[in-house]
């Protein structure tokens, strides 16, 4: 048990009347980078808010480091060390950068050193450190919501589709940073559509597809197999990236 | 994405001259700039001794009126909710307040000693904020918990809440007017020079000044006040940091009721006589001011209280039966010129 | 036929279909189905504040403009009569000067609103009407040498809407429900005989009628508009205003056509109001807690489907008039007095009107018209 | 690149914008051709959406002109210039989330046939539109997902319908602000040929904003490049692409592999 | 005989709730005290039916109208407020029945007069008329403070139509909104108009009409007028205003009743009764209402119990009764009920009786003479020309 920090048993989760994840089964190795791929509307973004706790889970069980979190409250959740950028990123836009910073940081003062290697990866955000974050850029914007989920030490982190309109060359500072957190034993669950970026990054992968988990195994084996891709998710990976 | 432009606040402008900042301040400074010319212009218009009872009184005034717009702005400005239940929060501050005082410390109240007299009315009005405090924080429960988020419903709801309060408040204290006299150190005026100038309103400069340093020190510079002012935008966002937001609206919202009865006790002690509905005869003054201000903005809010004081003292003089047309003539016209305010926190 | 007249928006639930011809019928012969003055006074009401709920209902429901001024321009339509009979008789002529200045009135308040409505936001217009609709009613209070002031204006209607006037000589049959259950007790037959009453066909009648059509009219006129291309169009600035304008719509115009058809409408109800009332003072017409009424009647009727105006309208006026009887009753069941007498004694109506108030809200987040309809909705899903 | 003889259809002269101190897009002054798609770059917070918001109308300019077939539009508002012909995706999505996906595209269907004023008649009766919105869905496979509310869209669903909103407008100028953006990899082709086909056209202006430096290779005519609000390179898609300022300050020291 | 049914419409609930509650409460013992209890007089049971305007004119109308419609009333007493009273004059014309209003609004047997209404209760007029002649005399300056409003104006005027004859002069006229609060700028020019003035020997006065519980009184003397040798002066109040008049000491005036005030055995047992039943003073609108109920019965007796609208105008028409204030006699002119006010100076005392539940200095308005009515000329307003 030891070995996977996550593990997600036949997962059914409901948002309002609808039944949206019908039986997710997941587990996350430690320290590795597992990548959700799957179509639009096949439930990866669902799953998730569903670990987080922010739908209804109807059926199944959550185990985080061996202990159930279903059913446990959002902010209990986070606290117990795992980070999450969702797809909106959801930044604060009336607070500047450094209020929405001091608020990820959850556990009192800022880490100095940590704040140089963010700056360093992600400069804008030194830029407009006292700016409204709701008048930054849209990319500016994803770099401040990855920022917060890095600013403390975490477990795990999930991460939906992080490199969505960023510009390549930041892309490649951001694969750079997920490396370091891998080299620091840190979890993550990567939603993402750019094959080339998490191919690079991946160790395991599972597809989704209906709200269920259709394929689960090494990143290597997938990104050989063309014919495995187009049959799990309708084309090749190497087209357009 | 926002298409607001938003105006220039930031925009350093490095002259330095006298001039050069007087011509500035309209745009970096309007609350200042407002309040300047809206006490200064009445100058010309009335003899000076009187120009200088009504702006004293004025501002004495803007600070009452403060103390009860301050929790309306701050339960509005931290997690907007717009709760027109705020007046009848204002009248169970009183009645807490004034049973303090007419039942329990009576003796006190009435000794002609002002340590004696402290005796009473700091435990008066701690009774009054706690009484409705704890009032609000059932509220929150009961009324506002399911409706976050949507102005309308809190309309809806908060107004039906008012009429339920106010109903228990007569089921409690019986339908009569109930007198409270205000203890002996408070009563009369100081004379200073043939001007006179009733010490409780001192009091009420006092009370206001003091809260109004202590609420910007929360809202803008503790962690509390940066994660009241997230929840507003996104409590789920909130919750994925790790905040229990819930709980945290709980708090600011029974702070918000906490004014309220504060400045519920201070307007009964003014008035000296209380009665059930007194909460909503200032609620209209209270809404020129958190809109003059800006929505939320607790400096705004501060402003926008002396304005309405000054201008209703004023007004009041030359033409009284323009007093409450003129402040909302006012708001109006502010708006023209700013539309979000003074001084713009939310951009609704 | 019937799609057509009602635009083809059906009620899609069977039971507010039954509940909309219930009421349609007690209002379409209510003065022969209710025999006592004051159902009749009610029924009167609910037909003049279906015009003034469903107008609001245009701006709120439809299209997101909260809006307190509503009753300013009710009172505008109220006073406008009531002041022009004062100054120039009961005639037609005085009548028709009265409402034309005022819609005059209400129509360029309500573009000054409209444009105001550009420059500052949803929140913050709704808050700055309150405070003009509240300046307003201070100026007719102040201004009580033409307006009476608190004490407001008796309204002394055309004989032909007054109660002298006969339309027929003698009465004509009438069946009066509300004695009819009363006295259920006593065996139908007795109760049948109680209720059936003689209904003098006078001038207030002729008024109900002239009130009644209109509020059907407009209804009617209401859901047309709601229904159409320009109806949809609001929907979208409710939705997203900032998207509609980058699809090409104006709605700068949209906006102020909709608040200044609102203000007319309510211009014209508070017109009928005078007229079937008989007298106008602020308490009735322009009332902040008046405003709040119409908007709890919107919203627990159901937001932006104008058939929630009409339940609405009706639940909300029903329960205002017969709760404190509904207490009284209560009351006299209480044991002794203590607190539990003392809750629903019947001075305490408000009480319980406030807690139905928040309730409603809680029970009725959609409305009603928006819960049957869900439920209907969930039983066609379930078959 | 070819010199054109035609008239520009849209240009924009010395347009800039300055949030306070900030100059977001800085005296930027390009003109685009009928029948060319011209593809804008440059890192984030360049002020390519600024650039997009002026042009479109949701800011006002500080200074500088925007022109469309030789008018001086720089005064209209956002309505009026959608009305003129300029048709806009936004980069985060922006739709009517309570109405249908059916009632959305009918919105914009019913703009370009100018019938918003309508109220005397019901809109259900006009089918015309309603089968025209169809035909738009059926462009970005959405046909399946008609009748949902666009609110239970997943977030790549809602950037097809942002698509299809912009062409049932019909405009003459398409903006496309990062078209792509989170869309799944079987679906980013069928958004690339719907931009190829209106390309095709020959009678449009496309404006396509795009980090993913092969799709922008495979449509563009003409690349653009903005960078601190400044644009800097402007020129045919290698010859920009090669220039040493595109290659460091954008696509970082290593140039993204293909 | 048929029963003779009263019907009580008035604001027990709203604003006024207090005074409609001291309402009920006197005519409930007004006539359990001119019937012993029987409720019955000359042959006719009387039925006494309660409904709840709640302040809101509409609902008066109709509540009014079905009482006479539907409960076939004889009279309608109430409403308290007096725009709802106003509001209900029309329908006792429609109807033609009786109706008894309880507010003060000299309007309503002036402009809005009909000759059904037949009120008990004092109007403006008497406040303003008895006040003047409290204070009036040559070499007495007044500048007077009202709300702007007809209650007001109207109280003004009468005030100074009554001050000429006793030589005093009204100097200045003060209005405020209804619902003004702070009057520091009405002070201001109050205390202008007066302090120059060398023409006033004989006093210095600011004389405040106001209704509502917000007392400019108290606020004007914070602002110490006794600096410019001014004095306070006002009309009587309900006890919880008065309580607040504990620190207007020395300060003179008229009112319409006081529990102590009046000396004859009908109060007598009125205030001893309700001592006993509430452990409270009767107010102001106790008296109003027990003199009401006991108009009634004397009109009753004097009809021989007919109860026809004619037979009921024709006996209160020049009636002349008992009450807890003395006698009171209707003048058939307006059907106005004619009677003693009382002129008071106001002294700070400890009262433990007035309220049920707490007690407290107070201002009792301690009673200098009894103005009776023949001593004022209180103008007949209700000629429609
Ligand atoms: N609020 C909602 N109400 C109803 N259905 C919803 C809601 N949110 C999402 N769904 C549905 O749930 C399914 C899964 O959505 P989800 O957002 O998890 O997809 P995704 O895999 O993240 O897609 P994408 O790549 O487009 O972001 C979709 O079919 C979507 O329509
Ligand atoms: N309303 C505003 N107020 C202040 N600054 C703004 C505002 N809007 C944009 N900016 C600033 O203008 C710059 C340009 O932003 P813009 O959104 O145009 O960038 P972009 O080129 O579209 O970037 P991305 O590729 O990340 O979307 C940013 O630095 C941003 O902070
Ligand atoms: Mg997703
Ligand atoms: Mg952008």
């Amino acid at each position: 048990m030891a070995d996977n920090i996550l593990e997600l048993s036949d997962v059914c989760a409901d948002i309002d009347q609808y039944h949206i994840l019908h039986g997710v089964d997941l587990a996350l190795p430690r320290g590795e980078l597992t990548v959700l791929l799957g179509r639009n509307g096949a439930g990866k973004s669902t799953t998730l808010r569903t670990i987080m706790g922010l739908t209804k889970v109807t059926r199944g069980e959550l185990r985080f480091q061996g202990q159930s979190i279903r059913g446990v409250p959002t902010p209990a959740i986070a606290r117990r060390g795992i980070a999450f950028v969702p797809e909106h990123m959801g930044i604060f836009s009336l607070l500047s950068v450094r209020e929405n910073m001091v608020l990820a940081a959850i556990g009192g003062a800022m880490d100095e050193a940590r704040l140089d290697w963010i700056f360093n990866l992600f400069p804008p955000l030194k830029r407009f450190w006292d700016k409204p974050a709701g008048t930054l850029s849209g990319g500016q914007k994803q770099m401040l919501a990855i920022a917060r989920a890095v600013i403390e030490p975490r477990e795990l982190l999930l991460v939906d589709e992080p490199t969505k309109g960023l510009a390549p060359a930041i892309i490649n500072d951001l694969a750079d940073a997920f490396e370091e957190l891998k080299a620091q034993r840190v979890a993550i669950l990567l939603v993402e559509q750019n094959f080339n970026f998490s191919r690079r990054l991946g160790q395991s992968v599972a597809v989704m597809s209906d709200g269920r988990i259709v394929h689960r195994g090494r990143m290597a084996d997938l990104a050989e197999d063309e014919a495995l891709q187009r049959e799990l998710l309708g084309l090749g990976l190497g087209a357009h990236q | 994405m926002s298409a607001a432009p938003t105006s220039s606040s930031q925009a350093a402008a490095p002259r330095t001259g006298l001039l050069a900042r007087l011509r500035a301040l309209p745009e970096e400074r309007p609350h200042v700039f407002l309040l300047a010319v809206v006490a200064i212009v009445p100058i010309f218009l009335m003899p000076w001794s009187t120009w200088l009872v009504l702006t004293l009184s004025g501002l004495a005034m803007g600070a009452m009126v403060f103390l009860m717009a301050s929790g309306m702005s701050l339960t509005f400005g931290l997690m907007s909710v717009l709760n027109l239940a705020h007046g009848a929060f204002i009248s169970v501050g009183a009645f807490a307040g004034a049973s303090m005082l007419v039942y329990a410390l009576s003796g006190y109240a009435q000794s002609p000693s002002l340590a004696a007299n402290l005796v009473a009315i700091v435990p008066a009005f701690l009774a009054a904020a706690a009484v409705a405090a704890l009032l609000g924080v059932v509220f929150e429960r009961l009324v506002i918990r399911p409706v976050y988020g949507d102005h309308l419903k809190q309309i809806l709801v908060t107004v039906g809440g008012s009429i339920v309060i106010f109903e228990l408040i007569e089921v409690i204290w019986g339908h009569h007017d109930i007198p409270v006299p205000r203890p002996e150190a408070l009563r009369g005026a100081l004379v200073i020079g043939g001007i006179a100038i009733e010490k409780y309103r001192l009091l009420a400069v006092v009370l206001g000044l003091a809260l109004y340093a202590g609420l910007l020190w929360v809202i803008e510079r503790t962690r509390l006040g940066i994660l009241i002012r997230a929840g507003v935008e996104s409590r789920e966002m909130v919750e994925i940091h790790g905040y229990r937001i819930g709980l945290l609206f709980l708090a600011v919202f029974a702070g918000g009721c906490a004014l309220a009865g504060l400045g519920g006790a201070m307007w009964g002690l003014y008035r000296e006589m209380i009665t059930t509905h007194m909460g909503d005869e200032l609620m209209i003054s209270v809404i020129v001011v958190i809109i003059l201000g800006g929505l939320g903005s607790i400096r705004g809010c501060f402003y926008g209280a002396m304005l309405v004081g000054l201008v209703n003292l004023y007004v009041g003089f030359l033409e009284p039966r323009l007093a409450a047309v003129a402040t909302v003539g006012l708001m109006v016209a502010v708006l023209m010129w700013r539309p979000q305010g003074l001084i713009p926190v939310i951009k609704v | 036929m019937l799609d057509a007249i009602l635009s083809g928006d059906r009620p899609r639930s069977r039971v507010l279909g039954v509940l909309l011809a219930l009421i349609f019928v007690c209002l379409a012969a209510g003065p022969f189905l209710f025999s006592g003055t004051r159902a009749f006074a009610m029924l009167g009401t609910i037909c003049i504040f279906i015009i003034v709920v469903a107008a609001y209902d245009l701006m709120l429901g439809y299209t997101h403009i909260v809006s307190f001024a509503h009753t300013m321009f009710f009172g505008i339509g109220a006073y406008g009569v009531a002041m022009a009979i004062a100054a120039w008789g009961n005639g037609f002529g005085a009548i028709a000067a009265g409402v034309g200045i005022a819609l005059v009135l209400s129509m360029v308040l309500a573009l000054l609103l409209g444009l105001l409505s550009l420059r500052v936001k949803a929140i913050f217009f709704a808050l700055v009407t309150l405070a003009v609709a509240f300046a307003f009613l201070s100026l007719v209070n102040q201004l009580y040498h033409v307006t009476g002031g608190e004490d407001g204006l008796r309204v002394q209607v055309p004989r032909v809407l007054g109660p002298a006037y006969r339309l027929v000589e003698g009465g004509v049959p009438g069946f009066g429900l509300d004695v009819f259950f009363a006295n259920l007790g006593a065996g139908l037959g007795e109760a049948a005989r109680q209720a059936a009453f003689e209904l003098r066909l006078n001038g207030r009648v002729l008024m109900y009628y002239v009130a009644f059509g209109t509020a059907l009219l407009v209804f009617l006129f209401l859901l047309r508009l709601v229904n159409s291309p320009f109806g949809k169009v609001l929907q979208a600035i409710r939705e997203n205003e900032f998207r509609a304008q980058a699809l090409g719509y104006r709605t700068v115009l949209y906006r102020t056509a909709v608040v200044i058809l609102a203000a007319v409408l309510a211009t014209l109800a508070g017109a009928l109001f005078a007229l079937f009332n008989r007298y106008v003072n602020p308490e009735n017409t322009l009332n902040f807690e008046l405003m709040v009424f119409i908007l709890l009647m919107c919203v627990i009727g159901g937001m932006g489907t104008l058939y929630g105006a009409v339940l609405g309208v009706a639940a909300f006026l029903v329960a205002q008039n017969y709760l404190q009887d509904l207490l009284r009753v209560l009351a006299a069941r209480m044991p002794d007095a203590g607190w539990a007498a003392e809750l629903v004694a019947p001075e305490r109506w408000l009480l319980w009107f406030g807690l139905l108030f928040v309730l409603s809200v809680y029970f009725f987040p959609a409305g009603i018209v928006g819960q049957l309809r869900a439920r209907a909705r969930a039983r066609h899903d379930g078959d | 690149m070819s010199v054109q003889a035609a008239a520009p259809v849209l240009e924009t002269r010395e347009l800039t914008i300055r949030f306070g101190g900030h100059v977001a897009v800085d005296s930027v002054s390009c003109a685009f051709h009928a029948g060319t798609l011209t593809a804008i770059v440059g890192p984030n917070g360049a002020g390519k959406t600024t650039w997009f918001n002026l042009i479109s109308g949701q800011l006002r300019a500080s200074a500088g002109k925007v022109l469309l077939r030789g008018e001086d539009i720089t005064g209209l508002g956002p309505a009026a210039r959608a009305d003129k012909g300029l048709g806009r995706a936004f980069q985060l999505t922006n739709l009517f989330p309570n109405l249908s996906v059916q009632e959305n595209v009918r919105l914009a269907v019913a703009s370009r046939h100018r019938i918003g004023h309508v109220f005397w008649q019901t809109a259900a009766r006009r089918r015309d539109i309603a089968e025209a919105a169809t035909g738009y869905l059926a462009q970005v496979n959405l046909a399946g997902r008609a009748d949902a509310a666009v609110a239970s869209l997943s977030h790549g669903d809602q950037r097809k319908l942002e698509v299809a909103l912009m062409l049932a407008l019909e405009p003459e100028v398409f903006m496309f602000d990062e078209p792509t953006a989170g869309m799944s990899v079987d679906e980013v082709p069928v958004i690339l040929e719907l931009i190829a086909e209106i390309k095709r056209r020959q009678d449009k202006v496309v404006l396509l904003v795009e980090h993913k430096m092969d799709v922008v290779r495979s449509l563009a005519d003409r690349i653009v490049v903005l960078h601190n609000g400044q644009l800097v390179a402007d020129g045919e898609p290698a010859l920009v692409i090669a220039s040493p300022i595109v290659q460091e300050a954008y696509l970082g020291a290593t140039p993204a592999a293909a | 005989a048929e029963p003779f049914r009263v019907a009580h419409v008035t604001d027990l609930s709203g604003a006024l709730a207090a005074y409609a509650q001291q309402l009920a409460t006197g005519m409930d013992m007004g006539f359990e005290y001119a019937t012993q209890g029987k409720m019955e007089v000359a042959g006719r049971k009387i039925e006494l039916i309660r409904k709840d305007s709640q302040g809101d004119p509409a609902r008066a109308r109709a509540l009014v109208e079905e009482a006479y419609a539907e409960d076939d009333a004889h009279i309608v007493v109430g409403p308290v407020a007096s725009g709802v009273a106003l509001a209900t004059l029309p329908i006792a014309e429609e109807y033609e029945r009786v109706i008894m209003p309880e507010g003060v609004a000299d309007a309503i047997t002036g402009a809005s007069w009909n000759r059904y209404v037949v009120r008990v209760g004092r109007n403006s007029s008497q406040d303003a008329v008895s006040n003047a002649v409290a204070l009036g005399k040559p070499g007495v300056c007044v500048a007077t403070i009202a709300q702007d409003y007809a209650f007001g104006r109207d109280g003004v005027a009468a005030y100074k139509q009554a001050m000429t004859p006793t030589g005093g002069q009204v100097v200045h006229e003060e209005y405020l909104p209804t619902d003004a609060t702070d009057f520091t700028a009405a002070a201001e020019r109050l205390f202008g108009s007066l302090r120059e003035r060398s023409d006033c020997a004989e006093g210095k006065y600011i004389f405040a009409i106001w209704a509502g519980s917000v007392n400019p009184l108290a606020r004007i003397q914070d602002l110490q007028p006794q600096r410019f040798g001014i004095k306070l002066a006002a009309g009587g109040n309900i006890l919880p205003v008065l309580a607040s008049y504990a620190d207007l000491e020395g300060m003179e005036g008229a009112g319409f009743y006081y529990f102590e005030s009046p000396a004859n055995p009908i109060n007598d047992w009125m205030v001893r009764e309700h001592f006993a039943r509430f452990k409270a003073a009767p107010d102001f609108f106790t008296a109003q209402g027990f003199s009401q109920a006991l108009a009634i019965v004397a009109a009753l007796e004097k009809s021989g119990g007919k109860s026809d609208a004619d037979d009921l105008l024709e006996a209160f028409h020049g009636l002349t009764f008992e009450t807890p204030k003395g006698t009171m006699q209707i003048r058939p002119e307006d059907g106005q009920a004619l009677q003693s006010m009382y002129h008071f100076r106001i002294k700070r005392e400890e009262r433990d009786n007035w309220f049920a539940d707490r007690k407290g200095p107070v201002g009792v308005p301690e009673m200098v003479r009894e103005i009776k009515f023949d001593e004022m000329d209180i103008p007949v307003r209700n000629k429609k020309g």
